[in-house]
């Protein structure tokens, strides 16, 4: 019997010490951010959409080995020996023609391990995040600055090389015999 | 207790099948046949001096020609560890279940067996756990091949060969 | 009736005698329906609006925000149109028959009930002598309606919520109507005009303070059991959200689930202005100087303060269990309120 | 309530049946249902509102974790570490990262050691967080939910700071953290500490000692400490049971041997010793045993360059091993093998709360529907670490 | 219904008038389902929580399929989830949407090659509206997301034809 009052007494102060909680906070100020008016401060490090910035890469590929995910896709062209494509900022000549940079963000997991071997420091993570799409699509980036017609001309240059190449293998080969 | 010590009381319990140990290694183990693994089990987690109460790991693992099965044994009270190994052929993965022995082997030994396909003999409820009943093939092992599709959706992607071959 | 016809009677004197009178009755009743009708769907709105802030600010979050411009006011409006435009689900196993009916039922029974709650001296819809008990006795068809959701939506954890909304509901008539009878033993009416008429005086003649503090624990009494019968926390076992799914209704979809959702809130206001009639004097202002400020505001701020602490209390507390509900009527709130029953017969006998 | 259980399996042989007994009723419980933390599914066996026998079903978020390692250099297993227990993802790559430390002989950098320490109490601390939170809601109560995330935001905003991240870090790395902690970082800690020690007594006022959550849950779900050990299970829901094993303290790894702390048992103060009460109460006190060792930490951290041993290219000789650490959830262990090559050969993960489920249907034999979402809850359980 | 009425009358001043309320009625109270399938649950998580609050646009998580408009695919789809995310699909009453959120539900994510028990992308079971990007998106992300959605909901027509 005294359990049974005793179980009813607490039942009746434990709910009372709730609703002083609740009440409490009726009146402390909420910690919303409302967020499309409002915008939290984005800490440095804080790290969403990947960026290239395509001058000073030098197609050394790093990245695209680093990311578990494969989401980098790299094509690039060597340059011809007479060629100079300048260096990156830091110094680091440029040997390839970096025909496709293409990051597809909706694979990226965001973990930041692509940008810590590349040697220029051309790849970072930007703090943007609001680029949600209709079309998946919209979500691979093309950071190449090359156009389609270039491109061409470059494989096509490049074909002819290596055909002279191999034509000059094959011409020196029966020499060495 | 060392493992030196468990592998002794073991080889004077069980003989022939315990069939190799190593010390070597970081971490020593008791190399055990396949079928004998229940008893050993058994008498790991009864003895007073060994009372290895917990099991900790049951892990299966593709070792190209065989599979394996893998046990991380530790005990609470006497604060000591040791690894039991097994070997089974892939033709014949037979392995005795220890899941009456520790509870926990229960669901790991269903896992080994979902994903690589060790057999668990006397085992209450061999299913697969992690993959859909009617799955083919086990994906763990190294030589896998996921299907194309499982009941109409897609498993692989459809141009993925491509893909990976633009890649490369 | 009389209070309405008279009304209509005195506002339009040039109708009344060409009309029969069947007519007029008839007429007058239709608008009487019409408008609480349209006080229901209001205060449902308004209700729902204002549980979604008050809930918000006890969590330190701020509740809608955006749609209609300040604080979220057209928040439940935009709720409700889009209700209306949604595609009329019935499940394909489901008794399309009963499972149209059911929302129908409850949602007729909420507005049922409003006939005859006291909102001043003159306006009552119907003062029926024996308003407290029919009352009490509609209250309890709802269960029917929910019954039949339950069962028909063809679902097994629908119908689960439905069984324990009727095995509680059933419940927890007991203490509901027990904590009442102390109320009628002190007015000695049944009529819910009786019942705000007995309590004049300042707020000290109230019946929540008759016979202090016995009558304050048939109030709370009332309060809690009436929280049950409404399916509100901690007894929303009926659509227990983290057991059930959604309980009773998790098959209603479109209007039909909003017809649910607007009785719930309907309900609550009825159980809220019943307990402001019988223990917290109704339309009476709390001192006789207050007079002047109609009655329907005080009986609207009393309820509304009860559906306050409905909602205060549903963010603040855990869900009971099954058996602890059972346990919590049979064993706490029946004896109680058959222990305050005698008690106040027997104050009244020796005081008589 | 638990004759029922033992109901002759004859019954229906029985010429006059029990009036009282109904037949079996089939529930499926999930994988949608929001009390199931996740996709997990339990097929329900009920009697009324007795439930007869509970079968979780598992698998709905098998991530294949354990290929994908297979296909991974070493470093960049760790993204998909994270990606397991995704509510303590400090912890896993913490325990990933001393295997393959351990495995090569690599000694950490104390900075680095120091800051891990802090990430993974944070960590728990986060996660635990949820747990007050999610188990509110499966016991009815709403509020706890969002004062645990409002809690929890803030240990956010500062793995957001020091690592970038707000969920998924890939922080810890095969030896040493990513990053060095930002100017003003470990201050910033310390005043979170401060906040969020006198926020406990709001949890315990709110939930922890209300009468309606107490009938709740203790009492309910008793896990006794030999069945436990049976089980496998380990962390709070172990301590729970009254063993009293903790990783950090009786098998210490990285440096927590230089820590003062106490290891939080269930006492059985509401009901019996192991009933998820008791589950419960021991992770809210291992909240408050979290924030002692990050002040402790955050105190003690001496100056250094963090990332000084992190090696350029990670080279594991060939062995296996077996290394287990303590998360919010229990003993995650991981079984790696290496043959010396750049991709390791198997990573088997043991994880707590694949053990810790596997429980489930002997506790929940006999209780009611809603006691089992209580156990359930009391569990903690992450899916993505027991499907991985 | 539109077919029966004459083209037209589609885009007389009722029509459209009420095209523009059941828009914004529709923007404004987009209900999501609580399902929640691995991190980003969490994340939707702590956007439904007091820092982000998705009750302010409007949005109050419902148990059930029936009484939900919007989908919000959180995680990794597996194989095996696959036709019961699809099946709750098809308990939603018209109109619907879906959001796509991370990258495990746009792509199947860190997943998507060697994983055999991951689908690649859950617009391959369900048509996708918004895909929102990010291993998990913040909160913020998410919100982005879904006004995004909401604007594809407010320039959508019922009643009155089209442009």
């Amino acid at each position: 019997m005294r359990e049974y009052f005793k179980n009813i007494y607490e039942a009746i102060v434990t709910i009372l010490i709730g609703m002083g909680v609740t009440f409490r906070h009726l009146f402390v100020p909420s910690v919303t951010l409302q967020y499309p008016h409002e915008k939290l401060k984005l800490p440095e490090r804080s790290r969403m959409k990947l960026f290239v910035n395509i001058d000073d890469c030098i197609g050394c590929r790093q990245c695209e080995r680093a990311c578990p995910v494969d989401c980098i896709t790299i094509d690039t062209i060597k340059a011809g020996k007479d060629e100079d494509l300048g260096a990156a900022s830091n110094g680091q000549k440029k040997r390839f023609h970096v025909t496709k940079f293409d990051i597809d963000m909706s694979l990226c997991c965001f973990c930041n391990l692509c940008t810590f071997p590349c040697p220029t420091e051309c790849i970072y993570m930007t703090p943007e995040f609001d680029f949600a799409t209709y079309d998946r699509n919209n979500l691979i980036f093309h950071f190449s600055n090359y156009t389609p017609e270039q491109v061409r001309e470059l494989k096509e240059r490049e074909a002819q090389q290596k055909a002279a190449l191999a034509n000059a293998k094959t011409g020196k080969k029966p020499e060495q015999k | 207790m060392e493992a030196k010590e468990i592998y002794q009381r073991l080889k004077d319990a069980f003989q022939d099948d315990i069939l190799e140990f190593n010390a070597e290694v970081l971490q020593p183990f008791i190399k055990i046949s396949p079928d004998k693994t229940e008893e050993i089990a058994q008498f790991l987690r009864d003895k007073d001096d060994l009372e290895f109460d917990y099991l900790m790991c049951l892990s299966g693992l593709d070792l190209g020609e065989n599979l394996g099965v893998v046990y991380h044994l530790y005990s609470m009270k006497f604060n000591h560890k040791i690894v039991l190994k097994t070997e089974v052929s892939k033709e014949q993965p037979n392995v005795n279940s220890v899941a009456n022995i520790w509870r926990t082997a229960d669901w790991h030994e269903r896992e080994a067996y979902d994903l690589l396909g060790i057999n668990f003999v006397n085992h209450p409820d061999l299913r697969r756990i992690l993959l859909p009943d009617d799955w083919e093939g086990h994906p763990l092992r190294k030589d896998y091949q996921p299907p194309k599709s499982w009941h109409g959706i897609p498993v692989t992607l459809a141009n993925e060969e491509e893909q990976d071959g633009a890649n490369e | 009736m009389e209070p309405i016809l008279k009304l209509f009677t005195e506002l339009l004197p040039g109708l009344s005698p060409l009309l029969p009178y069947w007519l007029l009755a008839t007429l007058s009743a239709l608008i009487a329906a019409l408008v609480l009708f349209g006080f229901i769907a209001v205060f449902a709105l308004f209700a729902i609006w204002l549980e979604r802030k008050i809930s918000a600010h006890m969590q330190d979050r701020l509740g809608p925000m955006e749609v209609g411009g300040w604080h979220g006011w057209a928040q439940t409006i935009a709720d409700t149109f889009k209700l209306l435009m949604k595609e009329d689900l019935i499940p394909e196993k489901a008794d399309r028959f009963l499972f149209k009916l059911a929302p129908m039922i409850v949602f007729s029974v909420s507005i049922a009930s409003f006939a005859v709650l006291p909102w001043s001296r003159d306006f009552i819809p119907t003062d029926l002598n024996v308003g407290l008990l029919y009352i009490l006795s509609i209250s309890s068809l709802a269960v029917i309606g929910i019954l039949m959701g339950g069962w028909a939506s063809n679902n097994k954890w629908s119908l689960y919520g439905a069984m324990r909304s009727v095995a509680q509901i059933v419940s927890y008539e007991i203490p509901i109507s027990l904590s009442l009878i102390t109320v009628i033993l002190i007015t000695g009416t049944l009529s819910m005009q009786g019942i705000v008429q007995s309590q004049q005086g300042n707020f000290l003649s109230w019946n929540i303070f008759h016979y202090f503090p016995f009558m304050f624990v048939a109030f709370v009494i009332y309060f809690i059991a009436s929280l049950a019968e409404v399916n509100r926390t901690p007894f929303d076992l009926p659509e227990a959200e983290s057991e059930l799914v959604a309980g009773f209704h998790t098959e209603y979809s479109g209007m039909r689930f909003a017809f649910f959702f607007l009785a719930e809130y309907a309900n609550m206001f009825i159980v809220s202005a019943i307990a402001a009639t019988a223990f917290l004097g109704g339309w009476l202002p709390p001192f006789s100087f207050l007079d002047f400020i109609p009655g329907p505001f005080w009986f609207f701020g009393k309820s509304l303060f009860l559906v306050f602490v409905q909602m205060w209390l549903r963010w603040t507390l855990p869900r009971l269990r099954v058996d602890q509900l059972m346990y919590t009527s049979w064993k706490v709130l029946t004896p109680f309120s058959f222990v305050l029953i005698l008690i106040v017969s027997f104050w009244q006998l020796l005081t008589l | 309530m638990a004759q029922t259980n033992n109901f002759p399996e004859t019954r229906f042989e029985l010429e006059i049946p029990d009036p009282l007994k109904t037949d079996e009723f089939i529930l499926n419980m999930g994988p949608q249902h929001p009390s199931t933390h996740g996709v997990l599914r339990v097929l329900l066996k009920t009697d009324g509102e007795i439930v007869e026998s509970a079968t979780p079903y598992i698998g709905y978020l098998h991530r294949t974790f354990e290929k994908h390692a297979e296909r991974m250099t070493w470093p960049q297993v760790v993204p998909y570490v994270d990606r397991m227990d995704y509510l303590a993802s400090m912890n896993n790559s913490l325990g990933y990262a001393l295997a393959v430390e351990k495995m090569m002989g690599l000694e950490v950098n104390e900075r680095a050691q120091y800051l891990r320490i802090i990430v993974s109490e944070l960590n728990r601390i986060a996660s635990h967080l949820v747990f007050l939170g999610t188990y509110g809601l499966d016991v009815g109560a709403f509020t706890p939910f969002l004062y645990g995330f409002r809690e929890r935001e803030r240990i956010i905003d500062l793995f957001e700071e020091i690592s970038g991240g707000r969920l998924l870090y890939n922080y810890i790395w095969i030896g040493g953290v990513a990053f060095d902690a930002p100017d003003g970082w470990l201050e910033k800690v310390n005043e979170f500490c401060d906040y969020f020690e006198p926020k406990i007594k709001e949890y315990n006022d709110l939930l922890t000692f209300n009468k309606i959550f107490i009938e709740r849950t203790a009492n309910v779900g008793v896990i006794p400490a030999d069945l436990a050990i049976n089980y496998g299970l380990s962390g709070p829901t172990l301590r729970g049971s009254g063993v009293n094993f903790d990783l950090r303290k009786n098998d210490p790894y990285c440096i927590y041997d230089r820590f003062d702390f106490n290891v939080c048992i269930g006492k059985g103060e509401q009901g019996t010793v192991g009933d998820s009460w008791d589950r419960y109460y021991v992770r809210i006190e291992e909240m408050v045993e979290s924030a002692k060792i990050v002040r402790q930490a955050v105190n003690q951290i001496p100056d250094g360059d963090a990332k000084e041993t992190v090696p350029r290219n990670v080279r594991v000789p060939a062995g296996e091993i077996y290394f287990r650490t303590e998360t919010p959830r229990g003993e995650l262990g991981y079984y790696i093998v290496s043959d010396g090559g750049k991709n390791p050969v198997r990573v088997k993960v043991r994880a707590p709360a694949f053990c810790n489920l596997s429980i489930l249907p002997a506790v929940a034999r006999g209780t009611m529907v809603a006691d089992l979402v209580a156990i359930l809850g009391s569990l903690d359980i992450v899916l993505g670490e027991i499907d991985r | 219904m539109s077919d029966t009425i004459d083209p037209g009358l589609r885009n007389n001043v009722l029509f459209t008038t009420m095209d523009k309320l059941f828009s914004w009625a529709r923007q404004g109270s987009p209900w999501p389902i609580t399902f929640g399938l691995a991190c980003c649950a969490i994340e939707m998580m702590a956007t439904g929580a007091s820092r982000f609050d998705l009750d302010r646009l409007g949005m109050f998580f419902r148990p059930s399929p029936r009484q939900s408009d919007i989908m919000i695919v959180s995680g990794t789809v597996t194989i095996k989830m696959a036709p019961l995310l699809r099946r709750l699909y098809n308990q939603m009453p018209e109109p619907k949407y879906v959001i796509s959120m991370g990258s495990c539900s746009n792509s199947g994510g860190p997943y998507w090659q060697y994983g055999y028990h991951v689908l690649k992308g859950v617009d391959q079971i369900v048509p996708v509206d918004v895909y929102v990007p990010g291993c998990p998106p913040r909160p913020e992300a998410l919100i982005d997301g879904i006004l995004q959605l909401k604007e594809k909901i407010k320039n959508e027509r019922i009643f009155s034809k089209k442009g």
